[in-house]
């Protein structure tokens, strides 16, 4: 099994005539995802290498019964295209885009909430890969295989480097999912954790943080209180310099939250092993499931 | 990006939030007629982003002409932590019956825009919020709804203000939260917000931080620069669209994507090196912006090797690969680079490079194995 | 039993320091109804004849357990007013205010929906009376006794009219409800007569309709598919002039709805018998009920 | 408040939407000037609210100075369905490739604005309606989210509109639906909405509905007036916040509440009278209130007989007795009143009618008795 992607999945993008859009949409089709729509508002009836380019995504789902919309357009429309994906009643709505003002993500965060129909993940993320399955975004999937890890990264490339330790000391993955570091991203690590969780194929749990935020505290309490299966922690920043903070109202908001080791901290009396390169990590996983 | 007081001030004018009449200025000539202009006593203020101006004479009172002139002399120009002072921003000396605190800012952990509201302004809101948090009045508002009137009520009773300013405050919160929305930013804070003897009430300090990725729809604001900060690196680097913190150190770093650039100084510092920099060369690098990262990096003298570390995704290895040897033409490094590359199109990427043969360039497998080698490189070079 | 108000009403009233808040707060404390609070922003502290006063609702809330508020607050402060209630997390808020601007009706309508926490009745409406238990509002109670009949209306006075015709002819009530007639009224027909519809004591509904807007149309279509109980409906409006129509686009949405012909007879179509004064409401009422 | 089109076209310009450029005139003067100004060819066109002008003569075109004078000498003063015009509007004359029709409708049923688009733009879009619904795209909006880019793109979709003009349709939706919140508007439709041969958009007419309840927060829309459209006796009553509206009958007609007042109007015509009018007191009518609203009834001269339907809630009967002695002090009326009061204080309202002795008023103690009676005294008035 694998978490939110799978061979169910059918795919629309947004934004496919643009260049990225096309060169990714096209390279997901080639992985095995099911791809059945794209949407440019204005070149509807065209097609992307045999893919079906309609003008609204409403359209996409009626036509072709789309029920994932990968978000590829450029940041000052991305929260429009978010919605109308949202609006079309798209189940998972995964948002590659980089660089959306943070309060068009606060709004669009705010309407999927609100309506409760939706999930999305990212934005500024790589997307998800489920090994032989589907693959959904710029993930690099040859490193990975079908396996019994699940990954969940607030980082992209870090997630590909994480990945790979996992990959060449042996294991495959249920399902990769990069959850972006955005101000307001739309799936949190508690989120995909759970859906960790509750899939009877992953055995173990990666998550990868960063500095900033407390996403990763947060998630240190969901494990205490819900999480039996083994999970283990990787945080990237130890040693970056401490970011600027926001006036005298963001110190008062983060208090001691944060820091890498803050966050290595918390994980840790939850139980979480945490590595401190990439490559302890795939060492504490052989550990733990005794490859 | 942060503003300067100055420009947060015009910027809250402009949305009708009450500040001190002032003007910027560049020149101690500049200065002087803006104090003419605004009349005595006035204050001259240092234009830095920094705290504690204040105590290091950054913020002086001009009772007349004179006085104006020499502080002027005395601020413009002086160094404040580090950061030279540019302009100062003269403005009306204001009467002081009380001194509030009061913010906006965008709080990632609740998803929504926090307002916050004190009693207790002045220097140390800080403090206030370590030692007596009960006297910060909180609240989070749900960006659908947008901030109520009754918002501003339940925090003036909630933080215990003056009753006759009850609703002055309440509407001042309203304005405040309305800029941080119509404006994106990120943060407004206003410490102190004064009220006066005359029970008006005036933003005495402004500090505002926008959001980068949406001043495209903010044309005024994308043109205000804060010269006390820029870094000329810093600004190389923004103007090519990289990311790049400078360090302390001698290695310099480039990778694709924030976390693995954190991930590689963390195992480069944990084998001994010390990171020069950050640099993220950002998702989907192409070769010009490869060779524009390492003159950048280069453009640091202490820099004494440089390690590559590319994972690719969205950025293609052969890209990579092609902007290093466009680098190596252009600029012709002294100092040796270590470069490891894996990801998309990586067999193609290492075949260019092998094929490029340049000088004093290593390749290494593995992220460990490439930091060993730098730092050994690095020692050999400074040796 | 009763509807929506009772002697476990604990009722606060915003706007009770003005003088039609604070004689119809006293009236309805008169009348045995639970008056726990009064709020006025600045006058927290003091009291209306015994009725603490607080700055806000939630103070109201925490203080003295309030759980109904009725507005009473001029209509520029209104929908504020309601936003404050709403979020204080009382349950039933019940506007009396006349002439919100339909603008802030809509969007209070929203947030309460949104959020999903209290129940609106009104703006512009005379409020709700369950005879000897509580009554909460403007209706004038001393025509009222308790009895099985709950009547459910969009005007005021045209309410204690029929109510009196039903009281003259022998009829207590259950509870009165007055919904208003405003253009976004919190509660609507169809709430009102489900709550009767599960109401034990109520034998009969009785609801007053008028002409404009479809709220009587789609009471019909629910009363048609889920009301078991015998209903009497009284429409007001045959020989008015016709309204004006909001441009093409009002002709456009409201089609052949909203005379008191059709609304007569969408409610005769699915069984009700409609009056056509209000004495004959009385009169169908006892040939029902068989007093 | 309904706008006149100029009204509405000006408000329309304030928040960009594009319109022709014009000029109201009151006078044959002003419109020649205006005229003038515009340049020709240029449209005169009357200032009424009633469909169907054009065909009435009330719309004409002027291609120099002599002919505007003609049209403009024509229009003002003239009657349309009983109106009389005294206002045009004079604007350039504009060139269609197609007309197409845009509105937002407060929509109450769907408690939601409502967008509606169509390419069938012209005179009969009610006909389009009923004869090919699909023609008509629709759109509700969440008041709490907005209108977004991409429900313009939908509706333009939906609707057929040209290729080229998708994204400038959807743009101009938004604008019109942001128009009708800022504004807080109960209506804006544009009908017809033109395309011009350059493929630029223009709002050539304007219908615009204003919610009366929200223009203490529009001053300037609060100070609109529309002259054609107010019937002395509705503005007296308008002026005294009195709900007046002029019937065709000869009973007098004042209750307290609209739905009480519906209700009196079908009683009395059930009983076989005629009512002359529909007024509404309002709640909480004063002794003042009640005095007006009888000057108001009585101005009509048709009225032979009054008849006085209060239940009191927060109307208080012995107010309304007082006003009713007032206004037989200062009015002297010598057509008979029949009154019926019930609810708050009703006993002391009759027991202050009662010791008043007023000449020719009768009091009823139910509402089908009242309507029988003041019926019967009309004939006996009439006869």
């Amino acid at each position: 099994m694998s978490i939110l992607i799978d061979k169910n999945t059918r795919l629309v993008t947004t934004g496919i005539t643009g260049s990225e859009g096309r060169f990714h949409t096209l390279r997901n089709r080639d992985y095995g995802t099911n791809v059945v729509a794209g949407v440019t508002p204005g070149k509807g009836g065209q097609d992307v290498d045999g893919i079906p380019v309609f003008n609204t995504i409403a359209e996409a789902v009626d036509k072709q019964g789309a029920n994932t919309a990968m978000i590829f357009v450029p940041p000052p429309f991305a929260a429009d295209s978010i919605l109308e994906a949202e609006e079309a009643g798209i189940e998972l709505i995964i948002a590659i885009t980089e660089g959306i003002p943070a309060h068009d993500e606060l709004r669009a965060f705010q309407v999927i909430k609100k309506n409760g129909r939706s999930r999305l993940v990212g934005p500024n993320c790589p997307g998800i890969l489920s090994p032989d399955k589907a693959n959904v975004g710029i993930i690099p999937a040859t490193f990975f295989k079908p396996g019994n890890v699940g990954v969940v990264s607030r980082s992209g490339t870090l997630t590909y480097q994480v990945g790979n330790e996992l990959a060449l000391s042996g294991f495959g993955n249920s399902s990769i999912v990069g959850i972006g570091g955005d101000p307001v991203p739309g799936t949190d690590f508690i989120d995909v954790i759970g859906l960790f969780q509750d899939d009877p194929e992953t055995e173990l749990i990666v998550m990868c943080g960063e500095i900033g935020g407390d996403a990763e505290e947060k998630a240190a309490e969901f494990i205490g209180e819900h999480v039996t299966k083994p999970v283990v922690g990787y945080i990237a920043g130890f040693t970056a310099p401490p970011g600027k903070q926001m006036g005298h109202a963001g110190a008062i908001v983060s208090g001691s939250h944060g820091t890498a080791a803050a966050k290595a901290q918390a994980l840790e009396a939850k139980g979480v092993r945490v590595g401190r390169t990439p490559t302890q990590v795939a060492q504490i996983a052989m550990e733990i499931l005794g490859k | 990006m942060d503003l300067l007081e100055y420009q947060g001030k015009q910027l809250f004018a402009r949305h009708g939030i009450p500040v001190p009449s002032g003007k910027p200025a560049r020149t101690v000539e500049e200065a002087v007629a803006a104090a003419d202009e605004i009349g005595y006593p006035c204050a001259v203020k240092a234009q830095v982003q920094i705290g504690g101006r204040g105590k290091l004479g950054g913020i002086k009172i001009a009772a007349n002409k004179d006085e104006a002139r020499e502080h002027a002399q005395a601020i413009l120009g002086m160094d404040i932590k580090g950061l030279t002072v540019y302009e100062v921003w003269i403005e009306g000396a204001s009467q002081i019956a009380s001194e509030y605190y009061a913010s906006v800012v965008f709080d990632r952990s609740a998803k929504a825009p926090l307002v916050m509201l004190s009693t207790k302004g002045g220097m140390d809101i800080e403090a206030v919020a370590d030692e007596d948090p009960d006297a910060i009045a909180h609240l989070h508002v749900d960006a659908l709804i947008g901030f109520q009137d009754f918002h501003g009520r339940q925090l003036a009773f909630d933080a215990g203000v003056d009753a006759d300013v009850v609703r002055p405050i309440g509407a001042f919160l309203k304005q405040l939260y309305n800029t941080f929305v119509a404006e994106e930013c990120l943060l407004v804070e206003v410490n102190p917000l004064i009220i006066t003897p005359e029970r008006t009430l005036t933003a005495l300090d402004a500090k505002v931080t926008l959001d980068n990725n949406s001043l495209f729809r903010h044309k005024d604001n994308a043109e205000l620069r804060d010269l006390s900060a820029e870094d000329p690196q810093e600004k190389m680097a923004h103007d090519r669209g990289l990311t790049y913190v400078k360090l302390d150190g001698n290695i310099g770093i480039l990778g694709n994507g924030a976390g693995l650039v954190m991930s590689t100084l963390d195992v480069v510092k944990g084998a001994g090196g010390e990171p020069a920099n950050f640099l993220d060369a950002g998702g989907g690098s192409k070769a010009e912006a490869i060779t524009s990262a390492v003159e950048v990096i280069l453009s640091d003298s202490k820099v004494e090797a440089v390690l590559f570390n590319i994972f690719g995704g969205i950025t293609r290895c052969d890209e990579v690969a092609n902007g290093l040897i466009e680098a190596f033409s252009q600029l012709n490094p002294s100092v040796p680079f270590v470069v490891r590359l894996d990801g998309t199109n990586d067999k193609e990427g290492r075949q260019i490079l092998a094929e490029a043969n340049l000088p004093n360039v290593y390749t290494e497998a593995t992220m460990d194995g490439a930091a060993a080698k730098v730092v050994e490189l690095a020692k050999a070079h400074h040796a």
